[in-house]
């Protein structure tokens, strides 16, 4: 019966739990009008049936009430939307991306995601790069600004516990960033159609205890620098 | 040139009359307006039925993902679903036929096509369309648009399975989708739509200006006809701005040209906004001449003039303007400029208010009022309650960053669902069971009615509202198999639940099939003015009028559409038509008026 | 030239070969001013002004806007904010 | 094709059937295209067995061969169990000897069209512990192939020649399988799976049955050739190819030796044309597919 | 809250019976017109994704005159110009009821309206032949103007390389939509001027003619706006 709650599962970013604030609030708001317009509604129908011999009244409207109720609508949303300006320029705008985070490369194709990691020299586009599929692994402890590149067709960076979603389109450089707040396993996905193999386009992000980190790292150098593999057909 | 200027309107017209019209140009290519809507009736009617078996379809591999279809499963070739088992690249082109047939060939021409063919001319009190011929050549273009939207299921690589946006590059190059012919239907498809769309805006932009009958003021038109008038600005414009994105992306497609591909650099994101820009207006017209009709049926139903007539108008018409600056809100996740984003959320959310102003004026026409619970008002009042749900749900997505998380998961398709379905349909629904004596001279049956109401209503709310619960756990949109994914594994319960709903939903709309065809000829013969109502349609002799509309001559209007329970007549409405003199005259029961007459 | 027009309310007589010579000499000039060396943004600004200028004169004269009820210009204003709005917001984008 | 297709749409009885008669439609196109194999099997082998004669040759790699390229099968369960952590991809394949595995050796020119041959036994393209197998194969234009799925998982097969038409079709299930067949001879049409980036395959589609493909040993044999001069082309997906002009002389046996070393690596390997970056052969192949 | 907020409406806007709705405007012509308004918006998507691209990828659009041939544009747009001035020279004659006027001054209008179809595409075939086509990887400064680029000195030396694959695509898609636009407009004209000769138009009901001259001038008025905008920005 837990499939059919109205609450999120608990996120693992730092952002996560400012877009979940936001989403609370607009859920009890719109569930308050909600409830109050329906109710009302029914109210209405019950109070107001056909019965024999009663005539319904007259009234084309009144001024005062329609100002009201576009008031108080107007009021509500702008409020939300002011609330909601902060948070989406620091989710998405490149100039929030803090100074210190670890630069990934995520090169999308159908059907897989390949990660490339910068390797100890923290550089992207060195000698040392090493390149994974289908799984990004994160310290703990550092934000992550990921570099997004599509070689054939849109698709979309998915992570649902991260509260995370972007389009990764082809031609385009796409910055994201994002910082954990737990150590786990989390799944990857793509939201954005993107052909036959579209349903399996997925991986894992894995956050590593920064120590961890390290050694997942080394053991993964001795690979050869693989390069993504050639634009499927 | 002054003097041809008067007569005109009527010129085009009376050339079709006064002789006897063969069964070729009275029931095939019909220049009369109310027979074109019938036309449009019945063929959206059987495009819907479409759209909905691709649904069942769907539902049938997210409920019984890699289950053989049960019965008809062996009818399917290899390349689709051999042996019933439905593969991704059948499951994108049905994901994408469904949207396609239900938005451009069900529910545009059940709202725009029928309603605007059949109502304009008669509310307005005109003998006929501005530009009769036009009007035959806006229908008989949409039908071969139909058929080639159904051949690319047929065609080699199968139907288009880019989604109905065709994001490029997805649909700009078949190296990507495997498919080509049935992108290239699909676009030519539309684009020939998109001139039956033009001509039939053009059609109903001049008649509502330039043929309304002496009286009727702009504020003395039905509600109806205003949605209908503003939903022609929104085809007459938008639509242009597809066809040529169409027209692009199928050079993309066919010639190479690179528009929309990024390895010539041209931009993907263009074709979006483009789209978009296209796209959000259309929403709108896909809602707004619902929300005519409803009004009129709740008016109407509840003996009560429309609460706040001119906040109404205004509402439906700052609905059309915002919805031409809003188009980014689709695009928030799309790499967009987060600044355009900040622009585009404040511009969206700012929509919510005249949806709510019509919102609480339909409450407020209940209010007090002397409410009929006919199969019509069912329906309006689903269309208010369920048009809530999808209203707020829109105010989710509308703050950029908790789209973040809900955009293209089933949170959006509940939402689209919940004013598309719950808008449009119930809508449609109420049009079709109010104006059906109108149409065929028979009422349609109210229990019937009733019983094919409250299942669809029913079925329809345990289809969708999960979906909602299914988007918040993170479910996303489009996916062939969600059970590829651990964490959505335990969601397979209810896809399924959903999914017996989604059966029990399509096969509910028998009832309204056999209502409708059964009524059709055997249905109890209706009254000259069945629901006692003010507009001038009711007025007009016969079910339905013949050519002319209005025999004896252009009606003069003398009050506004909603006189309802006026005290100036005795009885509870007050016909458009009824001069200021007749009014206070008690009106005598059984009195032959021309307007509660039997035929 | 037609010496008396008695058709919806022209008053005066379209000045149809003024209005051409003017379309001309504008034509002439725009290509002149696209071949002086100066900056992209001032030759863009410059010739658009130019076409627009010559749009207006098409409409106004040669379509008869001029003489037609107000509230057919109206109706003509309804896409032009339409078509500003399209092209200004996409081009933020890039 | 299209208009007909769409005529039969239009007559449907009801609108269900006609859904239906369209999911069934697209299906007509692969069986059709291409000679029926049953009608090539009563064909007579044209060549007298008595008088043929056949070429006999090794391909040889020399250097040191590159190491195999290891394959990051671990988000694959299935593939990893049956692979395990070695997987590698078969590129270079040399043998003990030196014998380069994986050398496609056919008969370009020199061989008397009007011939027409019996169609050989079916081959297969099998997907197994994501892999192609076989990596690289011969098929008779006009004969069909069959492609199979043994992994319980999703995959794609995305060939996608120059001269044929192409196709991308999916098999989200295990032992799934369809017939397709390549009208026109050429060599090699690229297959790939694009769920899983690593698996590619090459299939060499000739006019005649005088084909094959050499094994690490890298030994062939081409038989019941009939006597004349012929040029014998191996191509490898990695070092490009090379032709010899071979006499063959009537019920005799003559020896061609190829030999490819690393250096050749990187030469413009005929296949399928560069992809989305060649707007022309982009359209090219799509004129093709129609 | 009873209805006297609102008595007024009582009858919505007190009746005045003389009220003649309509736009003084015949329903052709307005319904001329407000196709014209969706022809708009049509040309808006083809030259607005002209002016985005080229503002997005300016490396793809040569400098006027490297590639087209302005001179010869010129001079077709100084066709078109005229050819508008012998359409409201018909009009004018009809409306003063001149029969041969109207006549002689349509036939001039197909005339000149097809020479300037004609000169478009004597000006395609050119540009094609010099390798200026809708699908391209590049093109080459062509003819005069890869002379005074001096990068032609040596005879059959490659010119440089102006534009890409976007130029030919949209210059292509624009000027050829109007092209279409003006040929659809010629054959009207050669209609109207059919009824003409059958002595259908009269001073007082020549709509015919005032129709096809909106549609006439319209193309016209496109076609100011993308000479300047394709050939001499």
């Amino acid at each position: 019966m837990e499939n059919w709650s109205w609450l999120l599962d608990q996120s693992a970013s730092t952002v996560g739990p400012e877009i979940d604030r936001l989403y609370y609030w607009i859920l009890w708001i719109t569930g308050i009008v909600f409830v109050a317009t329906e109710v009302t509604l029914v109210w209405f129908l019950v109070k107001y049936r056909h019965r024999e011999g009663r005539k319904a009244e007259y009234i084309h409207g009144n001024t005062k009430v329609e100002i009201v109720w576009t008031a108080v609508p107007a009021v509500i949303v702008l409020w939300i939307a002011l609330a909601s300006r902060s948070l989406w320029a620091e989710i998405k705008d490149p100039a929030h991306i803090p100074p210190n985070s670890m630069r990934v490369l995520v090169t999308a194709k159908q059907f897989e995601w390949n990660v490339t990691y910068p390797g100890p020299d923290e550089e992207l586009g060195t000698g040392d790069d090493f390149t994974v599929r289908n799984r990004l692994d994160i310290p703990m402890g550092r934000p992550t600004a990921l570099l997004l590149q599509s070689e054939d067709v849109i698709h979309s960076f998915f992570v649902p516990l991260f509260r995370l979603k972007q389009d990764v389109v082809p031609g385009m450089d796409t910055h994201m960033w994002f910082e954990p707040t737990r150590t786990g396993v989390f799944p990857i996905g793509c939201a954005e159609l993107c052909g036959i193999g579209h349903t399996r386009m997925r991986g894992t992000l894995t956050v590593h205890a920064a120590a961890d980190y390290q050694t997942w790292v080394n053991e993964q150098l001795p690979a050869p620098p693989a390069p993504p593999a050639p634009p499927a057909p | 040139m002054a003097t041809t200027a008067a007569t005109s309107g009527h010129h085009d017209t009376d050339t079709e009359h006064h002789h006897k019209l063969g069964f070729i140009r009275t029931y095939i290519f019909s220049t009369d307006h109310k027979m074109i809507a019938k036309q449009f009736l019945i063929v959206s009617l059987l495009f819907l039925l479409l759209g909905g078996l691709l649904a069942g379809l769907v539902r049938w591999q997210l409920g019984f993902p890699g289950q053989p279809i049960p019965f008809i499963g062996g009818l399917f070739s290899d390349t689709t679903a051999p042996g019933g088992i439905v593969l991704p690249e059948f499951y994108n082109a049905l994901v994408t036929m469904h949207a396609t047939f239900m938005i451009f060939f069900a529910i545009m021409p059940l709202l725009v096509g029928v309603w605007g063919n059949f109502l304009i001319p008669l509310q307005i009190g005109a003998p006929d369309m501005a530009f009769p011929r036009l009007n035959t050549a806006s229908f008989w273009i949409s039908v071969p648009a139909g058929f080639l939207m159904l051949a690319s299921f047929f065609v080699d690589g199968g139907a288009a399975g880019a989604g109905w946006t065709a994001y490029a590059p997805l649909s700009a190059n078949s190296e990507y989708s495997g498919v080509h012919m049935g992108q290239i239907l699909w676009l030519v498809s539309l684009t020939i739509l998109g001139f039956s769309s033009i001509t039939g805006a053009v059609n109903y932009v001049t008649t509502v200006i330039n043929m309304r009958a002496p009286g009727m003021t702009w504020f003395r038109l039905p509600l109806p006809v205003w949605a209908l008038f503003i939903t022609s600005w929104l085809l007459l414009l938008a639509i242009p701005i597809l066809t040529g994105g169409l027209i692009m992306l199928l050079f993309d497609q066919t010639i190479g040209t690179g528009f929309f591909n990024a390895p010539t650099d041209g931009e993907p994101l263009l074709w979006q906004h483009i789209f978009w820009y296209f796209g959000h207006p259309e929403v709108y017209i896909l809602i707004l001449p619902a929300m005519g009709l409803v009004s009129e049926v709740i008016s109407n139903r509840s003996r009560k003039p429309i609460f706040g007539y001119h906040a109404m108008v205004i509402a439906i018409a700052s609905i059309a303007f915002l919805g031409w600056v809003v188009w980014g809100h689709h695009m928030f996740q799309s790499g967009m400029n987060p600044l355009l984003g900040t622009t585009f959320m404040i511009s969206t959310i700012v929509i919510a208010v005249p949806s709510a102003i019509k919102t609480f004026n339909w409450m407020g026409t209940l209010w007090r009022g002397d409410i009929h619970f006919d199969a019509p008002m069912l329906h309006a009042l689903a269309f208010v309650s369920m048009f809530v749900i999808g209203g707020l749900s829109g105010i989710f997505m509308a703050s950029a960053p908790v789209d973040i998380y809900i955009h293209d998961t089933y949170f959006i398709v509940a939402h689209l669902h919940y004013v598309l379905f719950g808008g449009s349909l119930f809508g449609i629904f109420a049009g079709i069971t109010f104006w059906f004596p109108k149409m065929f001279g028979r009422m349609m049956s109210p229990t019937l009615g009733k019983i094919h109401f409250w299942l669809t209503f029913v079925a329809y709310n345990a289809v969708f509202f999960p979906m909602h619960n299914l988007g918040l756990k993170g479910h996303m949109r489009r996916i062939y198999d969600p059970n590829q994914y651990e964490f959505l594994q335990p969601l397979q319960g209810l896809n399924t639940f959903i999914t017996i709903a989604a059966f029990v939903l399509i096969s509910s709309q028998l009832i309204f099939a056999v209502n409708f065809f059964w009524s059709m000829y055997a249905g109890e013969k209706a009254v000259q003015n069945p629901w006692k109502s003010n507009t001038l349609e009711w007025t007009a002799a016969g079910h339905p009028p013949g050519h002319g509309n209005f025999p004896g001559g252009t009606p003069r209007v003398h009050r506004g559409p909603y006189e309802y329970s006026s005290p100036k007549s005795t009885d509870d409405f007050l016909p458009q038509i009824v001069p200021p003199d007749r009014v206070l005259r008690p009106a005598v029961p059984h009195e032959p008026s021309p307007l509660v007459t039997g035929d | 030239m037609t010496t008396e027009a008695h058709t919806q309310g022209e008053h005066h007589d379209p000045p149809y070969m003024i209005i051409f010579g003017v379309l001309l000499v504008m034509t002439l000039a725009e290509v002149g001013y696209a071949f002086l060396s100066l900056p992209k943004v001032w030759l863009a600004v410059g010739l658009c002004v130019m076409a627009i200028w010559k749009a207006i004169l098409v409409a106004l004269y040669y379509m008869h806007l001029r003489w037609e009820p107000p509230r057919l210009w109206v109706l003509v204003a309804v896409p032009l904010p339409l078509v500003v709005i399209l092209i200004v917001a996409v081009l933020t984008e890039f | 094709m299209v208009e007909a297709r769409g005529l039969r749409g239009l007559v449907a009885p009801s609108l269900m059937a006609l859904v239906l008669a369209g999911c069934g439609g697209g299906g007509d196109e692969a069986p059709a295209e291409g000679g029926s194999p049953a009608a090539g099997a009563v064909i007579e082998h044209p060549v007298d067995a008595a008088t043929a004669g056949s070429i006999r040759g090794t391909v040889k790699f020399t250097g040191t061969a590159p190491a195999a390229e290891k394959i990051d099968m671990s988000d694959e369960p299935t593939c990893a169990s049956s692979q395990g952590a070695n997987a590698v991809r078969h590129t270079v394949m040399v043998g003990a000897d030196g014998g380069l595995g994986n050398v496609f050796v056919y008969v370009k020119e020199g061989l008397d069209p009007a011939l027409k041959f019996p169609a050989g036994e079916q081959v297969v393209l099998d997907q197994q512990g994501c892999e192609y197998r076989p990596h690289v194969m011969g098929l008779t234009a006009g004969e069909s192939l069959k492609v199979k799925n043994s992994d319980a998982l999703l995959h794609n097969i995305n060939a996608t020649p120059t001269l044929n038409r192409g196709f991308n079709r999916s098999q989200p299930q295990q032992n799934m399988e369809f017939d397709v067949a390549f009208t026109t001879p050429e060599v090699m049409i690229p297959v790939r799976c694009d769920v899983h980036g690593w698996m590619e395959a090459y299939i060499g589609v000739t006019a005649h049955p005088y084909r094959t493909v050499t094994p690490e040993a890298g030994t062939f044999t081409l038989d019941r050739l009939p006597a004349g001069t012929y040029t014998l082309e191996a191509w490898h997906e990695k070092y490009g190819t090379q032709t010899q002009v071979v006499v063959v002389p009537a019920s005799g046996m003559v020896d061609v030796a190829f030999t490819f070393d690393a250096s050749m690596a990187g030469r413009p390997v005929p296949m399928g044309p560069e992809l989305v970056l060649d707007m022309h052969a982009g359209t090219a192949r799509r004129a093709s597919q129609q | 809250m009873t209805s006297h907020a609102h008595a007024v409406h009582g009858d919505m806007m007190v009746p005045d019976q003389t009220f003649e709705p309509g736009m003084r405007i015949y329903n052709m012509k307005l319904g001329m017109w407000v196709f014209l308004l969706s022809e708009v918006m049509f040309f808006t998507s083809l030259i607005g994704t002209y002016i985005i691209l080229r503002f997005a990828h300016p490396d793809h659009f040569a400098d006027p005159g490297v590639v087209l041939n302005v001179t010869l544009t010129a001079f077709n747009t100084f066709f078109l110009i005229c050819s508008s001035v012998t359409m409201v020279k018909a009009f004018a004659a009809i409306q003063k009821g001149d029969q041969k006027g109207l006549k002689l001054w349509l036939l001039a209008t197909i005339v000149i309206g097809a020479a300037f179809v004609g000169i478009q595409a004597v000006e395609y075939a050119t540009l094609a032949e010099e390798g200026f086509v809708p699908a391209a990887a590049e093109y080459h400064a062509v003819g005069r103007a890869a002379h005074e680029a001096g990068a032609a000195g040596a005879a059959g030396a490659e010119a440089p390389i102006v534009g890409g694959p976007l130029y030919g695509a949209t210059f292509y898609t624009m000027t050829g939509f109007h092209g279409a636009h003006v040929s659809i407009g010629v054959l009207c004209l050669i209609f109207v001027l059919i009824r003409a000769m059958r002595g259908s138009y009269t001073a007082a009901d020549h709509r015919g003619v005032e129709l096809i001259g909106l549609y006439w001038h319209f193309v016209d008025l496109v076609w100011i706006i993308l000479f300047t905008i394709v050939y001499l920005i």
